[in-house]
């Protein structure tokens, strides 16, 4: 076993690092959010520029053949800066799904297309009750004079609002299908929203909404969702981890500066204790994201509940981490001037974005297999 | 041991929530359930509703305009104003600056301020916290000096709440230099509106408005706005903020969230069912059902205890220790229950200023799952404000366990 | 409202605090245990002379007039001093039920005995797979001869093997029923052992056991056993407040005795804080239960519910409180020898008894019923 | 990156298993399935088998009679081990004796103690604590007057595990006494069977044996049997308590008992199904095995990590705080499962001693079900022993986080 990045992979780190430290500074980032540029799509291009966009992505398919590693550490670094672009939803989510269905000229041009960075992907998976269940979906597809037609409801569609084309789920009468749709054909049918790390999201509404393009049916659908959810979750809470770390150490200089009855408070001892746990619990998410990456190689249900256990567990570190660090800082960390307030913001929409602790747990629970028949761990 | 309300003061209860019913008027009661910070029109228009009926003030002596009510009462009027979510009122002025103003405040003062505070015309903030004092306000740097009948006040003041709101401060400044800080402070009125007061709003997190800091350059203020005697201020001060026994534990709100948050389980489907059926999701709001009961009682205890009771400072600390952590609870359950809407950014809709220019709203229609978002991120402060958890565990152990 | 004990309720409390004090120190207790003593009736005698046998039934059924309010009078004392006497099996739960049913010579007869501690009762109705369920009854009762026999198999039968006779629960073609048998006619089906608390108990395994007397039928049988049981778990939780008074306390008096590092522990922070945690928790719990008594006055649902919302939040307290008194005392609070350590046994005891958290929170949400549609509180 | 076991480590991984399948007596596997403390004779039998395959000291140096496996290997051996529940061999002169001679102790004494710890022949305690120390070794009062070339040792030590089964004892004694107390301490190797050394059992709540105190009355020990250099035995045993990384966190004891859990909740019956179907028990498996994964990941982290990185102790102190966290959830939470019979009191069927006369026993007839609720009471000491989480906590705070 080897934990330790390759050259290249220490590059791309050192690389989205230090572009996060020039462009992605604190007081850019709300500059941004205030100015609602958010949507704008200056750092995406960028990402584009310096290949993150298809650093996860096979070099057959146009991609710099790398995998859900690469991804895992552009999103790590993107948790320490707080990020806004919807990366994971593109790029991961969106392109990992296309990867997976068999290649079609259609799959081929949309990954060129996002590769690079001239078009932005969203998946519209999610619907209000699943809550969190990636294996639920209401909408329906119709065929229609040789296309189809939509009805559904899809909820939390990260990126929606800046999205040029979103992939579909939906329900035929031959099982699960995915069905590709032109986001400007269907602005009226967006319900955009922020979420309240101030990214951008939206509902979809689904009317009769016309789709030419079925881009999968029953034989890889769930299968192409499962791999697209899975790196996905990977990335999500690699980018939980980045931006744990960067709450933890910015909450430890607070402590070590802030004055309080005579001493500074990292000599009180609870608030140390206190320090531990959230430490504790960011090694421990650290840790869970290698067996998540690691399940990569195994067969469900083998990787599902290994990203299951993943998610759940980062799931509640986050939430812990994210609220302490701003409970150590008292009232200046409830300001939305300062910058720890963010981090618990963007850690709660973590917690519960594609399923949340419970939601996990449940799936680990109702699961079967378990990763230490093996002994050590499953190879 | 009689457990029960007696029938009398079941009596006082139906004719409060009779009373509630027939007087909060419909746009308040409806923006009650939003359960954003309440608008200064609202409070100011229910106090009035309130005063009407001799009940601006129920706590307060009846010499100056309160009630002889039993601490029980007290308690219950509270609550069924929360029941109906009816707008939170000027507690500054209400539960801080009145009490101070009863025990130290000549009777010029108490009858120039406290009137106008019983009918809603004045708002009071609370001048407290500096940049660097947070909880130990020995430390604060304001000072005012006296020249002749004026006092000259130059400071800063920070996490002042409603600032914006308030036509009045209530502010410990620095009157005397020779002496050690807790003899060195006095107790000001500051009329808000006076040259050299700048309010700066600081936004929280959920993006309302509540906090303020406030810029005091060369402010003038007559001397007969000291309360009290010079130097005393720190006194009074610890007075006030141990007046207060039982309602940080906000149990009459976190009660209604409770309920709120059963009534949006049971409408947010799940699957085949609804939120409320999903054992995990019960299991977490049965939970916070029982602590919130267990809490009730121990208010209901400390409520019938012998209110001169040496022990009822630290049973303050237990009840707003706990209160802080089920409100905080309460309000992440019912973003929970709300699901994706729960993390989405919903500024009040009938609010005046947002943070950000952009309009975007989840399509949320539902009257009280609109503020649900927000206030779950308001509410991470409830352990920090009013004495961190933390502080309050070193009271315990200190005043209970005698550590 | 008014919480304060009448006269009688501080004169009954003095009595039971001296009692204990005297005769069950915590040497006494361990010698009684060191010499298998807990099944003498010495204790149990005195328990009657001093009126505490029936100290919670109406004068009409010859107890002594008072409530469950004196009955968990006597065990919050008993919790101090861990009692080891089936009190609430036997005067609490055997004698509440029997005081439920309509006034037979049978029943007059039993509470006389009971009273006056001639005899000792128990109650099985709890059954493996109930796990805490007071609703799940397996055991069968058919006709034969004028007789009933009973078939099924009862667990954790607190005071079991040292009863005399056993109150047993069964389903007849009829419904839910109550039999009595005699313990000493069935000695060879009971399967005594002790409980990690030192306390007995035992299982019956009903293999075509005779019973002669049918107590009650399908008319009262399950509304004897919900306020036996409500009663019962009042009492319990007053012993679980009890027993974490004096574990926070005699751990509050080592941390201030016990040095280490050249302080003394009761100066480290983060042990202050814990001890408020715990003092929090040893409060919730005192009042919960004020609520539990208060709800003898109200119907089911209601009832029940107030029971399990106490019983869930006293049974997780127990496990706090009980769990860290032994960590403040580190070594000596895992030995046989000191008492802390039994506190903790005790305190497990209580938390799995008629019922652990996961139970009660189970019932409080599949019941409907608000305590506050009526404002504060119900009457 | 490359986060697979490699093909070889799994042969190695499979001739491991495949050994101890073979090797491991059966009444031996059936009394690790009890899962009570080991019983001396079987760790005996058990060490001697491991001996003839060169394997009862794996992670000694080779030169001592260890192997040169890697840091993985060695985890993959214990970890097949414990998956077998085989005895737990004597830690102390294993881990911590061992590491000591290695690099402190005499070539006399290296040829002398080694071979017999090797071949299972002689047991070792450890003689630290004292009734008034604590964690604080500093201030241990045990003193050894040198005479000739005799130690005469007087003192009292406590919670010293295993002393009923130990041939020897390494003793932190006092012989210099003019000294700052850090400089006064020394190393001892002390012969159990010497006139003057009492042992007197401590039982534990859970009513089993495992911790003792010894009293040393004019104990003679030869001088030789000073390790090193008088006056350096704390800095030796501050080496010694670092030395092990990653074994405190159980893992491997806990991944078991999460499927033994599992199991028993597949066995045992709630209402018309299974504890398992239990939505809210099942919730509390799947939480611990979250955790146990992460905290496996963790240690295989260390495993490959720099093994002279010097923030490794911090790292120990994590994985130490959650292991023994999740060791004792673990206990807990099998008792659960067992329902009624996890309250019961079940002493060791085929044990030497219990503490109390009665031998009353629940009826359980199933191997792994025989011992879970002692193990539940007995684990309630792993956040206790080896530094307690508070002190743990402490260490990550400083040495990690630099508060």
């Amino acid at each position: 076993m080897d934990f330790s990045l390759s050259a290249e992979q220490q590059l791309l780190q050192d690389t989205v690092t230090q572009y996060c430290k020039k462009q992605y500074d604190f007081e850019s980032r709300m500059a941004r959010v205030a100015s609602d540029k958010v949507a704008d799509r200056t750092q995406w291009k960028a990402f584009a520029d310096l290949g993150w966009l298809g650093a996860g992505l096979p070099e057959e398919l146009g991609g710099y053949g790398g995998s859900v590693i690469d991804n895992s550490i552009i999103c790590e670094q993107f948790g320490h800066a707080l990020v806004l672009e919807p990366f994971i939803s593109s790029a991961v989510l969106s392109c990992q799904i296309l990867a997976s269905l068999p290649v079609s000229q259609q799959t081929m041009l949309l990954l060129e297309k996002s590769i690079a960075g001239d078009t932005i992907l969203a998946t519209a998976h999610s619907e209000p009750a699943a809550r969190g269940n990636l294996q639920h979906t209401e909408t329906r597809a119709t065929p229609h004079k040789g296309e189809w037609r939509l009805n559904g409801k899809k909820s939390l569609v990260v990126g929606l609002s800046i999205a040029d084309h979103v992939i579909v789920s939906a329900n035929t009468d031959e099982g699960a299908a995915l069905f590709l749709v032109d986001a400007e054909a269907i602005q009226s049918q967006i319900k955009p929203y922020r979420t309240i790390d101030n990214a951008l999201a939206g509902d979809l509404c689904l009317e009769n909404t016309p789709s030419s393009v079925k881009l999968s049916g029953p034989e890889h659908t769930m299968r192409a969702l499962a791999n697209g959810f899975a790196d996905a979750l990977i990335c999500l809470c690699s980018e939980a981890v980045g931006a744990m770390d960067t709450a933890l150490f910015l909450t430890r200089d607070y402590l070590k500066l802030r004055q309080q009855f005579g001493s500074s408070l990292n000599n009180f001892q609870s608030l140390q204790h206190r320090m531990a746990e959230m430490l504790v619990e960011l090694e421990l998410s650290r840790s869970i994201v290698y067996h998540g990456i690691a399940s990569s190689g195994m067969s469900d249900p083998l990787r599902s509940r290994a990203i299951s256990a993943m998610k759940a567990l980062v799931s509640s570190a986050a939430l812990f981490v994210g609220a302490n660090a701003v409970q150590l800082h008292g009232a200046i960390g409830m300001t939305e001037e300062y910058s720890i307030g963010h981090y618990y913001k963007r850690l709660r929409v973590i917690s519960h974005l594609y399923g949340n602790e419970d939601t996990h747990l449940k799936i680990l629970s109702t699961t079967q297999g378990s990763f230490w028949d093996e002994g050590v761990h499953q190879h | 041991m009689d457990l029960r309300l007696s029938p009398d003061d079941i009596i006082f209860r139906d004719e409060i929530r009779a009373f509630v019913e027939t007087s909060l008027p419909a746009d308040i009661r409806r923006r009650g359930q939003h359960d954003y910070h309440s608008h200064k029109d609202d409070v100011t228009r229910w106090m009035r509703i309130l005063y009407s009926n001799g009940w601006s003030a129920v706590h307060w002596p009846v010499e100056f305009g309160g009630t002889n009510w039993s601490p029980l009462r007290k308690y219950i009027f509270q609550d069924e104003l929360r029941r109906a979510r009816a707008p939170v009122l000027d507690r500054c002025a209400l539960d801080l600056l009145g009490p101070v103003l009863f025990k130290y405040g000549s009777r010029a003062q108490q009858e120039r301020f406290l009137p106008r505070i019983l009918r809603g015309e004045e708002w009071w903030c609370q001048g407290f916290s500096e940049p660097n004092s947070g909880s130990d306000l020995a430390s604060i740097k304001t000072r005012a000096e006296l020249s002749g009948d004026t006092f000259r006040v130059n400071g800063h003041k920070i996490w002042t709440t409603e600032a914006h709101y308030a036509d009045w401060m209530f502010a410990l400044v620095k009157t005397e230099s020779d002496k050690k800080p807790q003899a060195s402070i006095s107790f000001l009125l500051l009329d808000m509106k006076s040259p050299g007061v700048t309010v700066r709003p600081i936004w929280s997190i959920e993006e309302g408005l509540t906090l303020n800091e406030v810029f005091l350059e060369d402010v003038s203020v007559p001397a007969e706005n000291l309360v009290g005697t010079a130097g005393e201020g720190w006194r009074y001060a610890k007075d006030l903020l141990t007046h207060e026994r039982t309602s940080s534990a906000v149990i009459s709100h976190t009660k209604r969230d409770i309920e709120q948050i059963r009534r949006i389980a049971s409408r947010q489907p799940q699957e085949s069912a609804c939120v409320i059926d999903d054992p995990l999701f019960a299991r977490k709001l049965s939970r916070l059902e029982c602590e919130t009961i267990a809490l009730e009682w121990a208010v209901l205890r400390s409520l019938s205890a012998d209110q001169d009771d040496s022990s009822s400072d630290a049973v303050a600390s237990v009840l707003k220790l706990k209160g802080a952590e089920l409100s905080e609870r309460a309000a992440l359950l019912a973003a929970e229950a709300l699901g994706d809407y729960g993390i989405a950014v919903m500024n009040d809709p009938e609010g005046h200023s947002t943070r950000y220019p952009s309009s975007l709203a989840p399509p949320i229609t539902d009257d009280e799952e609109i503020g649900v978002s927000a206030r779950a991120l308001f509410r991470r402060a409830t352990t920090i404000y009013g004495g961190t958890s933390e502080i309050q565990k070193t009271l315990i152990a200190r005043s209970i366990l005698e550590l």
